[in-house]
């Protein structure tokens, strides 16, 4: 990923089912003011209401694969947050 | 891609698609919606996805089997509505030998339940509903067989 | 009875008689007429059995996976003339989790191929004719693994 | 099984596939003047034209199901020699 122009930018954190349920909206809009960890967005997405029903070890993807706590997040990566899985 | 469906998904169908003369063993698996989980009655389910990593990570477990073994595999997720039983899952698996066949079909469905962000959300008979979370399963009932694994 | 038909073998109806709302899981393996065998090139194969006696162990085979695990087994095999890729054999295994699904399947597979008296006349593509003898295939072929098991 | 009764008796010997065509037979009767072994009934077949190809340790059925070469075969009981199996 490019690290695009300086300043605060953007990042659309997706959520799903029992999140989404929680959560009353199927994303939410984090701010930054710079690159973030994986980490740091999971941390405000929990500040809002409804969000400390994340666990703090939820698995969270960017740009379609899981990442870990401690990847960065920049200017127009995809992110979102997985609850637990039930598919198959 | 194609790994998830919205329409009835067929066992026939998938082991056509991999079939061929000289794949000669075809394993295959289907997961029907069960008629109860964690010992309650389900009357029926839902299944949702985030569909472009959903799409993504199938076409991944697949490449990983079809590069292990010399294999073909096809695989359908079905996402919506869903009735008791209904096939949930579909995986055909065509080889030269069957061994090679089983091993990547038990190989795709394992990673497909790990690893591919599908959800389920239940109606239980009396009515309430509730997303399936096979981790607090595993951990509340830990004496319950049933209720460790959806099949 | 019914283990042995002369008609074509589909894996969805195999699937269909062993599914059920609390038999989530279903295992499945069909083996195909294969194009070649041993290295050369089959155009067509009739299968004959010693019917009673393959009827027989079909069921006591079915009998003894229903025993071991909690499932159902559906099994047929076909005989008399096959071409290319038409279905020989086909079992499919129902169960409450999928572990069991596999294990049956598998099993059911092993000990037909081991213990039912089924024979296979292959017509190679030169014309000539020859009775399979996968004992002797072992022997001869060791070197060449397509030589050593149908599929 | 019972006895039946004293004296001769045809044992009927089923043949399959390979053995069957090279015995030119789908079967042969074995004339036992008492109870035989299944490895004894086996010799008596070898000893046809065609019947050294069987071999001494090949599959024997009696009343459909395997059986040592050291069982008996009396009156009334199915014996089939089987070829390699090949099913599947």
């Amino acid at each position: 990923m490019a690290a695009g122009p300086p300043g605060p930018f953007t990042i659309r954190v997706q959520l799903f089912a029992r999140y989404a349920e929680l959560l009353g909206a199927d994303h939410l809009d984090v701010v930054a003011e710079g690159p973030l960890t994986v980490g740091e967005v999971l941390s405000r997405v929990r500040a809002f209401p409804g969000g400390r029903t994340i666990g703090v070890g939820t698995l969270v993807a960017v740009n379609l694969r899981q990442a870990p706590l401690s990847a960065a997040v920049t200017r127009g990566d995809e992110v979102a947050i997985l609850p637990p899985l039930a598919g198959g | 891609m194609g790994f998830l469906t919205r329409a009835p998904i067929g066992v026939a169908e998938l082991v056509a698609a991999v079939s061929a003369p000289e794949r000669g063993g075809v394993a295959s698996f289907v997961g029907l919606v069960r008629d109860h989980h964690g010992g309650r009655p389900v009357r029926a389910l839902e299944y949702t996805a985030y569909e472009p990593m959903a799409e993504s990570i199938c076409a991944e477990i697949v490449g990983e089997a079809e590069a292990r073994w010399p294999v073909r595999i096809a695989l359908r997720h079905r996402l919506g509505p869903l009735g008791i039983g209904d096939v949930a899952v579909g995986i055909a698996a065509a080889a030269g030998h069957r061994d090679e066949a089983f091993a990547a079909c038990r190989y795709a469905i394992e990673e497909l339940k790990r690893r591919v962000p599908i959800w389920k959300r239940e109606t239980f008979a009396d009515g309430t509903e509730e997303w399936v979370d096979p981790t607090r399963m595993a951990a509340a009932n830990s004496e319950e067989r049933e209720g460790m694994a959806p099949w």
